[in-house]
């Protein structure tokens, strides 16, 4: 029963909440509305989402959204000293982060994160591989990079979506 | 003191857009300018969300978000016409 | 029935178009459309009967008043222009119902909505919402014309559209400015508040004509016309047929906006150059006639002949001359869309030759037969319609500054009509191809579909002239009816046109 | 600000008759995209220019004209409409002729 | 409206309009496209991230009761694309191989041209 | 019989005709001779008819039928019978009987008649209508009849080219003058006041008086001499010749081409006696008496001597009606009878003589005196009434003519040219009289005939005899013959009492009686030394109208084509300049042309740094993508920067939903603009030239300039407008606070319905347009690059599966919020729509395609159908249509919940736009799916 109404809980969730916010979560009758999208919406764009990733550990991908939201805004003021900076000290670089994660939604979150974080962005997967190309805008020390990247985000995706 | 915050951040953000539009007519390639109407269009959703600060009106908000969402949309149709050509192959 | 007989014009046509939305089934779409068209000649003649009482029909849309919310006004002039489309498409429906339908998707929808942008222009009251069904008209005209393919059909179909997207262009503009000037969107109101002092004069001139220019630019006026030619030519024969009444939706706009907003108004607005385009329109066509090289080709220029001829009526701003001018515009819209049914009868028996003029298979008696009534109706020879209608335009143009000149170009073109004809048709009707084609011996008979479209709009043109009393005082009129603007202001405003809301009047 | 936005419709009118009149199938395209902009600005300024009185009724408010936007809205979806149109044609003329040439009688 | 929260709106508006501005710098000024892609796609996102938190504490403390919480939803929305964005464009701009440093490896995307050497 | 009364009569004559005039045709698988019974019985039937009318017409006066037909016009259905018309009539309806007899043995066996005698009484209608016509309009239509007719009995064999450049000569001909005509006779009864002829007739002064009356003779006698022949028009008529004999004798001798003599005499009473009408009328006759019969002497084929024959004789006539005195009018209408009798039997019998050696050419038949003796004595006695030999009636009105000559007031000075003239006219009537007798019958044995001639069949000799008999009895006793049809006729020409006259063989030893003998003796003198005449003609250069009127047409059409081609190049660049041009133009013209006013004075709002920033980035975007056009992609991302401006504009002038939809269309565009980019060919156009850039930027400046002022005028402008009533409505009587959105789904539902509509139709034409469609894929890139590999990045498509649930959330919340707040159907259904557009540009058509509704029409439909259906479920209310409906309902826990009808609306609305743009997107990916790969590579 639960399979047939919520097929996605985490997408019904983050419907609801979607839906929620934008309605500032005005009334009941609102809220009700969006327990009603909560159920169609997943239902209506099913077949677009054939195969969701599972997520077993929400306590940790709560966690990991706060260690990220706290990276976005300590790391922004590097890059805006580095950006105002001179140019002749930056080192960009190219990274190749091999992974261990194979799910390809996963894996798009992570390479979202690295993107967020700033210094780098995730510039491409190679599928066959799995190598997240990285390019970072100071890297004097890529395998620290590709350390850090690894164990400050793989990991805890592997962990919260079991793969 | 939040209407010279506004003031000020009107200012800025106004130069933004004048750097954003200078990399957009400088290019050098055409990946620049995308890269550059995308940030455009991030401008202009600060520029919505402080006008709506700036009138005290909610009106704007729809706006932003679709700002948001149709600025990605156009930016992915434009990349993906000058890796494939066919963008909806 | 009574209160909602002036919606059923457009409702008819939108609700069998999306009855052939629902189902693919081509067999299903004829039959709904055909019923629907049937259905539409019955009611709009029911209509215009009751429009002849000369009161004015005003069905508020969402129960708004005029000018607040759009009104559809039916006078005489209108029901009688939803009657002549209804018959005119009921005719080029049959003709298509024998398999010109199959040659592409969704013909039959596109034909209603045809229909419903064609009734609503002609039916509605408001200036925005004329624009609405000129667009829902023209989109729908654009994919009839390229039905069937072809590349002559895209170019002429690129050509057709990108005008008319400058025309909307034209239109919105004139719109703005209107509302700009005189805030409002109803004709009626336009009308009344151009009366009254306070705005800005030189504004509304332009604002004015610049809706003159977009009326102008859909009949085919000189210099505005040199897309019609290639784009009716180049439609297949029943679109063709119905595209004939499609500049007459320009006319009878310019007809309507001169007796009601101008005339009271701006009333030199028109006066001292639509005689002179409107000649020059005749004589182009009249030159187009001549050069000509096939039926459906000289088809096309005649229907802009009768535009010249037509466009000489609102130069003139009298109900007389608009009476004559009315009932020309029935004959000769019919007789048009007869020439391009025919044309395309007369193609399908004569193999390569189709129906250009040059020798080939020798069409049927009946199309021989056929085509020399419609030959005589077209080139104005009596005893047919086509002589009446210019026997009553030259009557009342004879008084106008410009009569000699009129009278010139209306004879000579007259004269240039039936020798092209005389010509053309002895070699469409009567030169044999020497050696005879084996295979033209073995033509398929004719559709009974398109035989019978063909001669109904044939027989039009003796039709008319012997009913032709009936329908010329029917359009005196519609004329008098239409010159008189007091009355048409007083009818859809109210008696005060004052601003009263809705609540007030529940 | 009148005259800016006037310097405006006029700078997009001259733009997009200058790509209207040109021989292929694309600047005619770009062409009709700003005039139908300079149309719409033009329709909208029928409304006259308010600052901060958008159309939504609350308590006090003041209002700019609402007509005016509204029929500019359905300007701008029946233009996007006929650019969709024209696309296509334009891909039909493309297929059948292989050019993009707009006239009526000319080889592409 | 407390003061405290003005206070706040203030900053934010203003830390957010700066960010705004350095990922626009960040685009004009750094020398090649992949590190011009890094300012708007960060120090850009976070500016706007800022003036939505802003424009949140200002309507949710404004004299409108109830609290305003769609400026997540278009923070959500940009955190979510950004990176997809970014991804899009340095694989456009690897393809037509518009980097100007040397240790540019060739794009891991194999072109069709390419993929016969 | 009550009913039966003499108008009904009357009326009866032109209607059995008309009515019966298909009978031929119907019964013609009966065979030649029901035909031809058929045919004769008709025109007995209408002999008949005529007879109980005839004594009165006989005692001068005049019956009058009317019968209503376009009254408003003055086009009414009014006959009338008077001594003219009478014997018109018998003309008609005597020579048609003895024609039909004749025809029957004319034509083929293998012809069944049925065509032939069915043309030939509509023919025979006509010119009864014509004749019988008491309106002038009427007459014209009859006329004009007349030339119709005429031209399907000319081409009756149609295979021959002969005879169809023949029928459309005499069409040209007669049918533009019947054009003058039509002119001549609207301003005669402009003159007049009426179209009847009782009127006209009795209003000669005032006519004559008027301005218009020069003009108005002119037009109508254009009209009379393209019937009659007359010379400068007479052309068509030897060419007439290619129709079948029967046709010629009918037509082209005893009544169409007397129509013009006949409305000579018909009108004038109103037209006649001045000086105008003398030399117009007088002098065209004289012309043409001499001209054509000097023609006719050198004309080698029978049917051509006897074509200029009747023009000279036509000629004739015409000149005596011009002379303008009663006699003269008497000698005319004698005339007419007399040539219609001799003509009609000479025709027959060269019809013979052609049936039996099928030729006619002069130089070839000789000596027919001995192979058809009866034929030849006939067919001589004719030809001598021709010549005006005494005994035989040409001799009768001839002699008048000479009378007149002689007798002329108005030449007293030059007393002896009328004279001359006419004996040296009379010459030459003699001398191709002669020729015809001497060439034909005699002149030595035939030249190499196609066939051995004989003796015509009895019946088909029949109608010649009898002719000739009246000939003969008519010469030898006119007074008692034909004098009181004469009189009747002369008397109802003149309208007048007729003057003194004496219809005898013999007046006695008189100088017309001189001219005559010189006239004889003068004519056969001048065959007997045709010789050097012969060769003296023989080097003038030969005349071929047929040819000349063919090429004539052929240079017009040629002309014509020139010049349509150089108006209308088929350039659509042209045709926009012209319009643009033309719209600058009249508007300038409206504008500066009226009361001069200077407007108001502008409201005048400060511009500040945000406007003229959205101002320059619009202005870059737009010159921008103008000067770079032909930078294809950089266009489209300068014209979205446009857009984008726009949009502020919209946000900055308190235009939200504006805004919104701006924004969404913004992006179709840029993704349509982008599909279509792709299958465009990358080379660009070649560069305008200058002259063509200059027009196009001064149209440019021209148009943008002028819309600039007009701007800023319409924005200084008082304006009082409706949006008091929508402000104040929207929420009590529309439900809604988003004015924008009330007005769109209520106050004017109706433009939104057919908006919609509208774009359903881009969905079907997406179907109509695309189907089938297949274009070559480009291999590369504009830059010679080779596409990449990857179709569908993965962080993209990954992206794109979340991204779907969200705007649908989203548009959902747009759409339920519309009539408050900013939003409605249009946005939500945008959004969707762009939303399902990541999905086609993340997955692909293939992944796309089959997870959508199969049935996109039929969702159209639903859309459309929610609208409307909406909008008649307010009929069982009473209401008309889209009234709208709003109400809150208190439901318990959730509180107050408004609903609104115009809401079901939105959602049809919000459906239409989604399934137009997948539609639009699935009708451009099938044709990538479709596209070629280009073959050569290089
Ligand atoms: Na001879
Ligand atoms: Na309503």
């Amino acid at each position: 029963m639960r399979h047939k109404v919520f097929p996605r809980p985490f997408l019904s969730l983050t419907v609801f909440l979607l839906w929620a916010a934008i309605t500032n979560a005005a009334s009941i009758a609102m809220l009700l509305l969006g327990a009603l999208l909560a159920v169609g919406v997943p239902l209506l764009s099913r077949p677009f989402w054939p195969e969701p990733p599972r997520l077993v550990r929400p306590w940790r991908a709560l966690h990991f959204l706060g260690i990220v939201a706290i990276d976005i805004v300590t790391a922004n003021w590097r890059v805006a000293r580095q950006v105002i900076g001179p140019l002749h000290r930056l080192a960009p670089a190219f990274v190749e982060v091999p992974l261990d994660l194979r799910d390809p939604f996963v894996c798009t979150v992570l390479a979202s994160v690295v993107s967020l974080t700033p210094g780098t962005v995730s510039i491409d997967v190679d599928q066959r591989r799995w190598i997240l190309l990285v390019h970072a805008l100071d890297a004097p020390d890529p395998p620290a990079l590709v350390r850090e990247i690894k164990d400050r985000y793989e990991t805890p995706l592997k962990e919260m979506f079991a793969c | 003191m939040l209407n010279t915050a506004v003031e000020i951040a009107f200012v800025l953000i106004g130069a933004a857009l004048a750097l954003s539009l200078y990399r957009l007519l400088r290019g050098p390639d055409t990946t620049d300018r995308i890269v550059a109407l995308d940030t455009l269009g991030i401008n202009a959703i600060a520029l919505l969300v402080l006008f709506g600060i700036d009138q005290a009106s909610t009106a704007y908000f729809e706006i932003a978000l679709l700002v948001a969402l149709l600025g990605f949309v156009a930016t992915v149709a434009l990349c993906k016409f000058l890796l494939r050509g066919d963008i909806i192959e | 029935m009574n209160t909602h007989a002036p919606i059923l014009p457009i409702l008819i046509p939108f609700a069998a178009a999306l009855l052939q939305m629902a189902s693919e089934r081509l067999a299903f779409q004829r039959a709904v459309g055909l019923l629907a068209s049937g259905l539409l000649v019955v009611l709009t003649a029911w209509l215009t009967l009751l429009a002849d009482d000369g009161l004015l029909r005003v069905y508020a849309l969402g129960d708004w008043p005029a000018p607040f919310g759009i009104v559809l006004v039916v006078d005489r002039l209108a029901a009688g222009m939803t009657l002549l489309t209804a018959v005119l498409a009921f005719a080029a429906l049959l003709y298509a119902s024998s398999g010109f339908d199959a040659r592409g998707r969704h013909f039959h929808p596109l034909f209603q909505l045809q229909l419903v942008g064609l009734t609503g222009a002609f039916l509605t009251g408001d200036l925005f919402n004329l624009f609405v069904f000129f667009e829902v008209m023209l989109l729908a005209s654009y994919t009839l014309l390229a039905h069937g393919g072809g590349l002559a059909r895209t170019r002429a179909g690129i050509s057709y559209v990108v005008l008319n997207l400058i025309g909307s262009a034209l239109f919105l503009i004139a719109l703005g400015l209107l509302y700009g000037t005189l805030g409002t969107l109803n004709l009626a109101d336009l009308a009344h508040r151009l009366t009254l002092p306070g705005h800005d004069q030189a504004l509304a001139r332009l604002a004015f004509a610049l809706l003159i220019a977009v009326f102008l630019l859909k009949a085919g006026m000189l210099p505005l016309s040199f897309w019609l030619p290639h784009t009716y030519s180049a439609a297949g024969a029943p679109v063709a047929a119905l595209f004939a009444i499609m500049t007459k939706v320009g006319i009878v706009a310019v007809l309507r906006v001169q007796a009601i907003a101008l005339t009271p108004a701006i009333p030199d607005l028109l006066d001292t150059w639509l005689t002179t385009l409107a000649l020059a329109t005749v004589v182009f066509a009249a030159l187009g006639v001549l050069a000509a090289d096939r039926l459906r080709t000289l088809a096309a220029w005649l229907v802009l002949l009768s535009a010249g001829a037509l466009l000489l009526a609102p130069a003139q701003a009298s109900a007389q001359v608009d009476a004559a001018a009315l009932f020309y515009l029935v004959q000769s819209t019919l007789a048009a869309a007869a020439c391009f049914l025919l044309a395309g009868v007369i193609a399908e028996r004569r193999g390569d030759a189709a129906d250009r003029f040059r020798a080939g298979p020798l069409p049927a008696t009946w199309l021989k037969v056929a085509f020399l009534i419609l030959a005589a109706t077209v080139a104005g020879l009596p005893p047919f319609a086509g002589f009446l209608g210019k026997l009553m335009l030259l009557t009342r143009l004879r008084e106008v500054a410009a009569g000699p000149a009129i009278w010139l170009a209306l004879l000579t073109s007259g004269f240039i009509v039936m020798i092209a004809l005389a010509r053309n048709g002895c070699l469409l009707i009567w030169k044999q191809e020497t050696p005879v084609e084996p295979r033209a011996a073995a033509a398929t008979p004719i559709a009974w579909q398109r035989a019978t479209a063909t001669l109904l709009l044939v027989a039009a043109g003796p039709l008319l002239a012997i009913g032709v009393r009936p329908l010329a005082d029917y359009a005196a009129r519609a004329a008098s009816q239409l010159h008189a603007p007091g009355a048409y202001v007083a009818g859809v405003l109210g008696p005060t046109p004052a601003a009263i809301g809705r609540t007030e009047a529940r | 600000m009148e005259a800016l936005l006037a310097t405006a419709v006029g700078v997009l009118t001259a733009c997009g008759v200058f790509l209207i009149l040109r021989a292929r199938t694309f600047p005619v395209l770009l062409g009709l995209t700003l005039l139908s902009y300079a149309v719409n600005l033009f329709l909208f300024a029928s409304g006259r220019l308010r600052l901060g009185a958008p159309p939504l009724i609350r308590a006090g408010g003041s209002y700019t004209d609402p007509l005016p936007q509204a029929l500019v809205l359905t300007a701008i979806v029946i233009g996007f409409g006929m650019t969709a149109y024209l696309a296509m044609l334009a891909l039909r003329a493309l297929s059948e002729s292989g050019g993009d040439h707009v006239d009526v009688a000319k080889e592409p | 409206m407390s003061t405290v929260a003005e206070s706040t709106v203030a900053a934010l508006v203003v830390l957010g309009a700066l960010f705004v501005l350095l990922g626009s710098i960040g685009l004009a000024r750094l020398p090649d496209f992949l590190t011009r892609l890094h300012g708007p796609t960060k120090a850009t996102t976070l500016g706007v991230g800022a003036l939505l938190l802003a424009s949140a504490i200002f309507f949710s403390t404004g004299a409108n009761t109830g609290i305003s919480l769609h400026e997540l939803a278009i923070l959500f929305f940009l955190f979510i694309t950004a990176p997809v964005t970014a991804h899009l464009l340095a694989k456009a701009a690897l393809h037509r191989q518009v980097t100007r440093r040397d240790d540019t490896p060739r794009s891991t995307t194999t072109t069709e041209g390419q993929s016969g050497s | 019989m009550n009913w039966l009364n003499s108008s009904v009569l009357l009326a009866a004559i032109p209607a059995t005709a008309f009515a019966a005039f298909p009978v031929p045709l119907l019964l013609q698988r009966h065979g030649r001779v029901t035909a031809a019974v058929a045919t004769a019985a008709v025109m007995a039937s209408c002999l008949a008819l005529l007879l109980p009318l005839a004594p009165a017409a006989f005692a001068g006066g005049t019956e009058i039928a009317r019968l209503a037909w376009l009254p408003a016009y003055g086009l009414d259905l009014s006959l009338r019978l008077d001594g003219l018309g009478l014997l018109f009539c018998l003309l008609i309806l005597g020579i048609g009987l003895l024609v039909v007899l004749y025809a029957a043995w004319y034509l083929p066996a293998s012809d069944r008649l049925g065509r032939f005698y069915s043309i030939l009484l509509l023919f025979m209608a006509a010119m009864l209508g014509v004749v019988l016509s008491e309106n002038l309009l009427l007459l014209l239509v009859f006329w004009e009849l007349t030339s119709l007719s005429s031209f399907l009995l000319v081409a009756y064999q149609s295979e021959k080219y002969e005879s169809r450049i023949g029928a459309r000569l005499a069409l040209a001909v007669t049918g533009g003058g019947g054009l003058a005509l039509l002119a001549g006779i609207l301003l005669l009864g402009h003159i007049a006041g009426s179209y009847e002829l009782s009127v006209i007739l009795a209003a000669g002064e005032r006519i004559r008086a008027h301005a218009l009356y020069a003009p108005t003779l002119i037009l109508i006698l254009l009209g009379a001499f393209t019937k009659s022949a007359q010379f400068p028009f007479h052309f068509w008529l030897p060419s007439a010749m290619a129709a079948p004999t029967p046709v010629s004798a009918y037509l082209h001798s005893a009544t169409m081409v007397k129509a013009g003599v006949f409305l000579l005499a018909r009108l004038y009473p109103a037209l006649g006696s001045s000086d105008l009408w003398f030399w117009l009328v007088g002098g065209t006759g004289a012309v043409t008496l001499v001209y054509a019969a000097a023609t006719a002497l050198f004309r080698n084929d029978i049917k051509g001597l006897l074509a200029y024959s009747t023009i000279s004789h036509l000629g004739l006539i015409t000149l005596l009606f011009g002379l303008d005195t009663p006699l003269s009018v008497v000698a005319g209408v004698f005339h007419i009878i007399n040539h219609a009798i001799f003509k009609a039997s000479l025709f027959m019998a060269a019809g013979v003589i052609d049936h039996e050696c099928g030729t006619r050419d002069m130089r070839r038949v000789n000596g027919m005196f001995r192979v058809m003796p009866i034929t030849a004595t006939l067919a001589i006695i004719a030809a001598g009434s021709m010549a005006g030999v005494p005994l035989l009636n040409g001799f009768l009105s001839k002699e008048m003519f000479f009378a007149e000559t002689v007798t002329y007031p108005q030449f007293e000075p030059l007393g002896w040219a009328l004279p001359l003239f006419a004996t040296i006219a009379g010459m030459l009537a003699v001398a191709y009289s002669s020729r015809f007798i001497h060439d034909v019958f005699f002149n030595g044995e035939p030249i190499d005939l196609p066939r051995q001639p004989h003796e015509p069949p009895r019946w088909m000799r029949a109608p010649i005899e009898l002719l000739v008999l009246l000939c003969l009895l008519v010469g030898v006793a006119p007074g008692w013959t034909v004098g009181p049809l004469l009189d009747a006729a002369a008397g109802a020409a003149l309208q007048a009492p007729l003057p003194d006259f004496h219809l005898a063989l013999w007046h006695g030893f008189n100088k017309p009686l001189l001219m005559s003998v010189l006239a004889l003796a003068g004519g056969v003198l001048i065959y007997a030394f045709r010789r050097p005449l012969f060769a003296w003609q023989d080097q003038l250069p030969p005349m071929h109208p047929r040819t000349a009127f063919e090429r004539f047409y052929r240079a017009l059409a040629a002309g014509a084509r020139r010049n349509v081609a150089r108006l209308d190049n088929g350039s659509l660049q042209r045709y926009c300049a012209l319009l643009i041009a033309f719209v600058v133009l009249l508007g300038g013209w409206a504008f500066f042309s009226g009361a001069d006013d200077a407007g108001g004075q502008p409201a005048g709002q400060a511009a500040d740094e945000a406007a003229v920033g959205t101002l320059l980035v619009l202005l870059l975007g737009a010159l921008g993508a103008t000067a770079l056009y032909r930078e294809r992609l950089l266009a489209v991302i300068l014209v979205s920067i446009v857009g984008l401006s726009v949009t502020l504009t919209f946000i900055r002038f308190s235009a939200p939903d504006l805004a919104l939809t701006q924004l969404a269309v913004e992006t179709g565009t840029i993704v349509l603009m982008l599909l279509v980019l792709y299958y465009l060919p990358a080379r660009n156009a070649p560069k305008s030239s200058a002259p063509r850039l200059i027009r196009d930027l001064l149209l440019a400046l021209l148009s943008g300039g002028g819309l600039a002022l007009v701007t800023l005028r319409m924005l200084a402008a008082p304006v009082d407008t409706l949006s008091g009533f929508y402000l104040q409505q929207a929420v009590p009587g529309g439900g809604g606070a988003n004015v924008v959105n009330v007005i769109l789904v209520d106050f004017r539902g109706f433009d939104t319905l057919g908006e919609i509509t509208v774009l359903a139709m881009v969905a079907l034409a997406s179907h109509a347009l695309l189907d089938r469609l297949t274009l070559i894929a480009p291999r590369r890139d504009p830059d010679g690059r080779a596409w990449a590999s990857e179709a569908h990045p993965l962080f993209l498509s990954m992206l794109a599966r979340l991204l779907l649930p969200l705007a649908l959330t989203v548009s959902v919340y747009v759409l339920l919020r519309g009539h408050n707040l900013p939003g409605g159907g249009f946005v939500a259904g945008l959004i969707t729509s762009v939303a399902l557009v990541t999905q086609y540009l993340a997955n692909g058509i293939g992944a796309v395609q089959p997870r959508l509704p199969r049935q996109p029409v039929r969702l159209l439909a639903l859309g459309l159908l929610l609208a409307a259906g909406i909008g008649v479920a307010s009929w069982p209310f009473g209401r008309p249509f889209l009234t709208s409906a709003h109400g809150h309902v208190r439901l318990p826990l959730l509180g107050d919940v408004e609903l609104a009808s115009a809401m079901v609306f939105d959602l049809g609305v919000y459906i239409v736009v989604v399934t137009v743009v997948v539609s639009v997107l699935s009708g451009l990916g099938q044709l990538s799916l479709r596209a070629r790969q280009p073959v050569e590579e290089a």
